[in-house]
């Protein structure tokens, strides 16, 4: 296995304070996902990638960014992995390292309406940028 | 003059490839009082006993340590082996040169050092060593199993046909637990109640079996021959030896809205009641929450229609005090609260129901008289899905249990395959983690309930139910398909984790029996002792020691009853030696000890004593009773005198082994 | 203890012989490692320490000292080990007041399925004494 | 009963209405609520990573003003809330946050997590009370069966929001009950409706509405309420099919403050 | 003098056979308890003055045993290790007579003495003390020579007794006698070992605080207990000292009543009883108040246990490194 995959892994165990080792591949975070349809991969997936050091995939892993941190994955799962955390700490992981920027600020206005509270828009910069 | 035999083992290559056995044998042979020190490959071998047996004789030893093994392991055989030779077999120390030593560490440097001085450690302990002779008590030859389920109920008919007196005392109104509530039972499909109740009439009729039902263990003293048990026979209302049993009262009562516990609340029943048609004993019983007489003093119908004038609403509870020589745990398990599993909609769609609701719901002496029918409109479910692991294998706090249930995999291919076989136009959905079938025809029963009734098995959790316009939308996972399915059922069956029965934490608070985090007893020995408690006499059957389907439970029962016999056959038994004991001259008398002793062992008697002085003076000791007595030493280290000690375990002995680390 | 001219801590270990020293033989069964400073001495229950054995063990040139017994609520003993996490308190508080390392003394609750953690505590205590370094404060230097 | 009152960004432009009822309903309640001088944005997002400190700054500094008041510190919205709560928590338990943020922020006394933190519901139970609230009530709701979105970060993770069982609450529920409507449980209530994605994918924010908002008219609901400006929006735009008010407007028709529309 | 005429009253009358007091010692500031068998030896040698500093509590294990009823006067704190003890079943309850003596705090000899020097008799005045000296009569209050334990008093209630010589008092929860403990806790663990280090490597191992604490009232102390090879006499190493006070306080733990005779009688002047009280402040903070002696009932907290305890890796003796 490479070392900066081990980097990466520690990095994002670091982040987690959670053992992705304790996952029993249960799917309960999967099964509770409401972003499911829209993602390439799933909760526990993403988990085991990390256990698995398959760094390569999550580079591409396009279900990140559809994760609505419900964290009902979290609440539900019977061996608090926390897979949300999991999610966050690898989308953090993909922004830092690509020096940021999923979402762009130019591509705000596009996005809101008039109702939009600015909260959704600080959230989305949150969650996306770094 | 000490004359100590050292003997060395290499356990073949256990402890000789990571110790250098023949160095510690010769560093050892210099140590002070050593006559003897020697290595030999396999020291628990018939010849390396002959070796020490012969040492013994010829170099008349009077003391022995062995390097080797724990002495969890051999210390009982090494123990025989030098009473063979005729040395008190308490003159043994053995140092832990394998488990705590060889297979811990690399070095061979570093390990050969340790077990050196492991080796002085034990050579310093028993040089202080006194001949102990273990006492004797004597053995009542009554035994008392707490619990009527299948347990509790085999466990006493095994020992009553080996001509011993045992009491049931079942804290339920009859006794049949758990199993009288089943509809079949796997892997063979047998009618629970058709095996269950011949065995329970056995019960009653055994000449030397007494049923105390709707009864309690209040108090337990004593210790493993002769332990003195108070139970609480709660108040029924009904007197238990003129009810015949006709049941004419439970159609009389006109308090209809009780709960039926025996149904788990999916019926009613009235305030006076028969648990069930097949109950033992079968008798009446009022339950006092309900009761009009009880609780406002006007009513009385059931003592006006009870033709043999059996009701006594002045009934009182009454403790009786029994002595018994040994005591099972049978306290069996129950389903754990799905109270916190809000999103499965348990308690909030009343078609989401738990595997033994559905036994009811299945049962020809259920509410529904068999036919499975929802219970919300009482329809016939087309779509069912089964949830499995709801609270097993779940380490969440105060939602589920770490531990696997065990029995619900093969109960709900046992469920899918009864409602496939009677209802073929229903569809049956299992969501699991794992399918766990380690029994004889378990596997082969699961693969017929997918293959031949054809059951839709997803491997994957249920992540929401969603109960809407008459359905339950269930959204779980599929990880082979990478699907997230989504079912709309008619009826969710939930596979709740068991847990222990909530009596048997205070029980075993009273018997002084142990057990772990999840609250089932612990064994004397997960592997060699499993059905004994390390408490000496109590012993274990069913589920209270762990998760458990019928033919373990029975097979446990026999076995526990096996222990039980033995010991009721002895006449005596004979005590741990290794006790406490205080030192008169130098007690205080102050209670202290007494007072952190879990057994009740210490008592205190006032002894003539002689002064300096030479007059004499009346004191308070303390007097330890051997045959109770564990020896935990809890006593040792309250008494500020260092008057109480232990055998075997001595304040001396454990300081010339720090000396001997610390050198 | 020194050996071959460095210092190394000696650990004394007392385990209690229900949970405890049948973890540490469980450690052994399954071959996890610690440090060969530890040497573990046998006790009924965790009660049946002595603060005397304690400070004896310090006197004689312990460097730390462990006290390893059945988790609160296991005990084989029923309350022996309510008993001994009480009087470790005190002693240990004592200890601190009276400005000795508090760091040389620690109890652990192990039970007799826990082979993993005996040695994860044994490698922690070793090294967390052997940066604490030789026993100064509470030792007879008469037993050097 | 005076609280510090942290109304969050959102309050003071597109959810002006969830922070003025508020305010009415408490004065009406008798409990004051001081808003500070100088606050800032929470964050909106609680940075799960633990290395990040930063985007918790400012929640830090909302806590530390609430002690240094000697106040309880009362917030409304639902994300301030979670952010503000599980901030707090690391401020007690994590050395690292604290030991950083408070290196950070310099302030005149260290900050180690002393503030308690209230949801206004919470203020509402637990330090007002239901049997108070239903004694001042002036106007029922009598015969209005409303259910009660709560949606995620109200609730999640419940170990760290202390509030409520998260899978089957009934905080609202029972303020329901207190102001004389009829609440209408459904399962949908704690699922997320896509807040935070309605910018980048607003289908599946549409999506998601749609299963909460069917399910809760099969059970009965004619209106719903939640707590969340960014649940309120989400509901309303991409949804419709049901009237959604911010609790606290409820609240303010009960006491009689606002009249019912 | 109320005692003195009480302690006759109760020998002339029959009532008891002897009487514990105190009397006159080597000098005119030092008390010293006494066992007296008649009237005439009360009224020829009996002393009660605020100089009466000795606890009597232990004297009656041995003469509780004798034949006959022993009368002893008890101060607020001999009660509570009166108590304790008849709790440890050491006194015979039934074989004593106790008469309950108010009081205003004892005196420390030594402070007293610095106050008036060339001290030759003293004898108190609602209060005050005064004191005939070399260089004439000189009047001390009696609060400025207070003994450390008096200073702090923890009650002036008096928790046995058959009778009472005047009004019981109460006791008294605004002590401040942990503020020393606290300070040294307070202090860094360098500056905790060196001040320990300070005071107890003055011990000479006299035995004076052993011999006089109620509570160390073994019938062999482990420190003489040649059979264990726990025996020590003379200090020949620091560790010794620390070992037996160590031991010591954890022995009493519990069983002290904190009634100062060891820091009283303690020739060098060592704060030995901080030792007792960092035990009782931990047991008060860790499991609930508890003062022994002050009933026969309640379990100590060494013989009793909760199942929510906190873990022994809580326990702090001061602020760490």
């Amino acid at each position: 296995m490479n070392d900066t995959y081990l980097e990466y892994q520690a990095e994002i165990l670091r982040m987690t304070d959670r053992d992705p080792k304790r996952c029993m591949i249960c799917g309960k975070c999967t099964a509770s996902c409401p972003a499911f349809s829209e993602m390439d991969f799933h909760p526990h997936q993403i988990v085991g990638m990390v256990e698995r050091c398959e760094f390569d995939v999550l580079e591409t892993v396009e279900g990140l960014w559809h994760c609505m941190s419900c964290m009902a994955c979290s609440e539900r799962c019977p061996r608090d992995v926390q897979p949300a955390r999991f999610m966050d700490a690898v989308r953090q992981w993909r922004i830092r390292k690509q020096g940021g920027e999923h979402l762009h600020p130019q591509q705000v206005p596009e996005k809101i309406d008039e109702a939009t509270p600015q909260q959704a828009i600080a959230a989305a910069f949150r969650k996306y940028r770094k | 003059m000490q004359r100590i035999g050292v003997f060395v083992c290499h356990c073949g290559t256990n402890i000789a490839a990571t110790v250098d056995v023949a160095q510690v044998a010769e560093t050892l042979g210099k140590e002070p009082g050593v006559v003897l020190a020697t290595d030999y490959p396999y020291m628990c071998s018939q010849s390396g006993q002959d070796m020490i047996e012969n040492a013994i004789r010829e170099q008349k030893l009077t003391g022995v340590v062995i390097c080797s093994c724990s002495p969890r392991m051999h210390e009982a055989t090494f123990r025989k082996t030098v009473a063979r030779a005729g040395l008190n077999p308490y003159l043994l120390e053995i140092a832990n040169v394998r488990e705590q030593c060889s297979w811990v560490h690399k070095d061979r440097e570093e390990a050969t050092q340790k077990a050196i001085i492991l080796g002085r450690a034990a050579i310093a302990k028993v040089t202080l060593n006194a001949p102990l002779v273990a006492g004797e008590s004597p053995v009542v030859k009554r035994a008392l199993v707490i619990g009527g389920g299948i347990a509790g109920i085999q466990t006493a008919l095994d020992i009553a046909d080996a001509g011993f007196e045992v009491d049931i005392v079942e804290k339920e109104a009859t006794i049949g637990g758990k199993m009288a509530q089943l509809d079949k039972t796997f892997p063979t499909l047998d009618c629970a109640a058709c095996i269950l109740t011949p065995k329970m009439v056995d019960a009653a009729q055994h000449e030397k079996i007494n049923i105390l039902s709707y009864s309690e263990v209040e108090a337990v003293g004593g210790f493993v021959g002769s332990f003195r048990v108070k139970i609480r026979r709660k108040a029924r209302y009904v007197d238990e030896t003129k009810c015949t049993g006709c049941g004419l009262c439970t159609e009389k009562c006109p308090q209809k809205a009780v709960p039926n516990p025996f149904n788990l609340g999916l019926d009613t029943r009235r305030a006076i009641a028969i648990p069930f048609a097949q109950a033992v004993p079968k008798v009446a019983y009022i339950d006092p929450n309900y009761c009009t007489m009880l609780k406002t003093g006007k009513c009385g119908v059931c003592s006006k229609v009870c033709t043999v004038g059996a009701i006594d609403y002045k009934q009182q509870d009454t403790l009786e005090e029994r002595e018994y020589g040994a005591i099972v745990a049978a306290t069996g398990y129950r389903p754990i609260s799905l109270e916190k599993y809000g999103e499965y909609a348990y308690g909030q769609s009343p078609d989401v129901v738990t595997s033994l609701e559905l036994e009811r719901l299945m049962n020809a002496a259920g509410p529904t008289g068999g036919t499975l029918l929802r219970p919300s409109d009482r329809t016939h479910p087309k779509t069912i899905v089964f949830v499995q692991c709801v609270g097993s294998r779940c380490e969440e706090d105060g939602r589920g249990k770490p531990y696997c249930s065990k029995i619900c995999c093969m109960y709900t291919a046992k469920h899918a395959m009864l409602i496939r076989e009677k209802y073929p136009d229903t569809e049956v959905y299992v969501f699991y983690i794992d399918v766990r079938t380690p029994g004889k025809n378990f596997d082969e029963f699961y693969r017929r309930a997918v293959e031949e009734y054809g059951v839709h098995y997803i491997t994957g959790q249920v992540g929401k139910i969603v109960p809407e316009n008459g359905k339950l939308l269930v959204q779980g996972s599929d990880l082979l398909a990478g699907m997230q399915p989504k079912i709309a059922a008619d009826l969710v069956v939930l596979a709740a984790a068991i847990e222990p029965d909530p009596s048997a934490r205070s029980l075993a608070t009273l018997l002084t029996a142990s057990m772990d985090t999840n609250d089932f007893f612990t064994e004397a020995h997960p592997k060699l002792r499993p059905v004994e408690s390390p408490t000496a006499g109590v012993f274990l059957s069913g589920a209270c020691q762990g998760p458990k389907d019928i033919p373990e439970t029975v097979a446990q029962a026999g076995a526990a009853a096996a222990k039980v016999i033995g010991l009721l056959s002895r006449d005596h038994i004979v005590c741990n030696p290794c006790v406490a004991t205080p030192n008169e001259q130098m007690c205080n008398g102050c209670s202290s000890c007494e007072k952190v002793c879990p057994y009740g062992a210490i008592t205190y008697a006032d002894k003539e004593f002689r002064m300096p002085d030479r007059t004499t003076a009346l004191r308070r000791v303390a007097q330890v009773n051997p045959a109770v007595c564990q020896g935990c030493g809890a006593c040792t280290v309250a008494c500020p005198s260092g008057a109480m000690d232990l055998l075997g375990f001595s304040n001396k002995q454990i300081m010339a082994e720090v000396d001997a680390i610390c050198r | 203890m020194q050996v071959n001219g460095a210092w190394q801590p000696t650990i004394v270990a007392f385990c209690c012989n229900w949970c405890s020293y049948a973890g540490a033989d469980l450690t052994g069964t399954n071959r996890l490692a610690y440090p060969a400073n530890v040497k573990i001495i046998r006790i009924p229950c965790s009660c049946r320490l002595n603060p005397l054995f304690i400070l004896r063990a310090f006197g004689r040139g312990a460097d730390g000292v462990i006290l390893c017994g059945c988790h609160p609520g296991d005990c084989h003993y029923t309350t022996g080990n309510y008993y001994a996490r009480r009087r470790m308190t005190l002693l240990f508080s004592m200890l601190d007041f009276l400005g000795i390392e508090r760091e040389r003394t620690r109890v652990e609750w192990v039970s007799a399925a826990e082979g993993a953690k005996f040695a994860a505590v044994m490698n922690d205590f070793v090294r967390q004494i052997t940066v604490l370094g030789e026993n100064k404060r509470l030792e007879d230097f008469r037993c050097k | 009963m005076t609280f510090r009152y942290y109304p969050g960004c959102t309050l003071k432009t597109k959810a002006r209405k969830l922070d003025e009822t508020a305010r009415r309903c408490a004065a009406a309640l008798g409990a004051e609520l001081v808003e500070p001088a100088d606050w800032q944005c929470c964050g909106a997002v609680y940075p799960m990573a633990k290395d990040e400190i930063a985007p918790k700054l400012s929640a830090v500094r909302a806590l530390a003003d609430a002690k240094a008041q000697g106040q309880e510190l009362v917030t409304l919205c639902a994300a301030c809330h979670n952010v503000l709560k599980r901030t707090n928590l690391d401020m007690a338990n994590d050395e690292h946050t604290r030991d950083a943020a408070n290196r950070y922020l310099q302030l005149p006394e260290a900050y180690s997590g002393e503030t308690t933190v209230l949801h206004y519901l919470e203020l509402l139970r637990d330090r007002i009370g239901w049997d108070a609230i239903r004694a001042k009530v002036t106007h029922p709701l009598t015969g209005r069966k409303i259910g009660a979105y709560y949606g995620c970060l109200l609730l999640r993770p419940a170990r760290e929001m202390q509030m409520d069982d998260a899978e089957n609450p009934t905080i609202i529920e029972d303020f329901l009950r207190a102001i004389g409507a009829e609440p209408v449980v459904y399962a949908m209530r704690n699922e997320c409706c896509g807040a935070y994605v309605t910018m980048e994918d607003r289908a599946a924010a549409k999506a998601r509405v749609e299963a909460i908002l069917q399910n809760a008219q099969a059970c009965g609901c004619e209106e719903l309420t939640t707590a969340c400006p960014l649940c309120l929006y989400n509901l309303r735009e991409n949804g419709g099919a049901l009237k959604v008010t911010y609790f606290t407007e409820l609240l303010a028709q009960a006491l009689g403050l606002e009249a019912a529309e | 003098m109320q005692v003195k005429e009480k302690a006759i009253e109760l020998l002339s009358s029959g009532k008891v056979s002897r009487v514990l007091g105190w009397k006159q010692g080597e000098f005119c500031y030092d008390l010293t308890p006494a066992v007296f068998e008649s009237a005439e030896e009360v009224e020829r040698s009996f002393v009660f003055s605020p100089l009466a500093g000795a606890n009597l509590a232990k004297y009656l294990i041995a003469e509780s045993r004798k034949e006959g009823v022993v009368a002893a006067f008890l101060k607020p704190c001999d009660s509570y290790s009166v108590l304790q003890l008849c709790k440890e079943h050491r006194i015979r309850r039934e074989n004593v007579y106790l008469v309950g003596v108010p009081c205003e705090g004892t005196v420390d000899p030594d402070l007293l003495r610095e106050n008036a020097k060339g001290l030759t008799a003293v004898r108190e005045a609602g209060g005050t003390l005064v004191c005939d000296t070399l260089y004439g009569e000189k009047r001390v209050d009696l609060s400025a020579v207070l003994l450390e334990r008096c200073k702090v008093c923890k009650s002036k209630k008096i928790v046995v007794f058959d009778e009472l010589l005047g009004e019981n008092g109460e006791e008294n929860p605004q002590s401040t006698r942990f503020a020393a403990v606290e300070e040294i806790e307070n202090l860094t663990p360098e500056e905790r070992y060196a001040f320990w280090q300070k005071e107890l490597s003055r011990c000479i191992r006299c035995n004076a605080c052993r011999n006089v604490c109620p509570a160390c009232s073994c019938e062999t102390c482990v420190f003489d207990n040649a059979k264990l090879g726990t025996d020590n006499k003379a200090p020949a190493s620091r560790f010794e000292e620390q070992y037996f006070h160590i031991i010591r306080a954890f022995h009493v733990a519990g069983r002290c009543t904190d009634c100062g005779e060891c820091s009283r009688v303690c020739p060098q002047k060592i704060p030995l009883h901080l030792l007792n009280r960092k035990f009782i402040r931990d047991m008060n903070t860790l499991y609930g108040q508890y003062q022994a002696g002050a009933d026969e009932e309640s379990l100590p907290p060494m013989l009793d246990f909760r199942m929510d305890d906190c873990e022994p890796s809580a326990a702090r003796g001061g602020k760490q490194a």
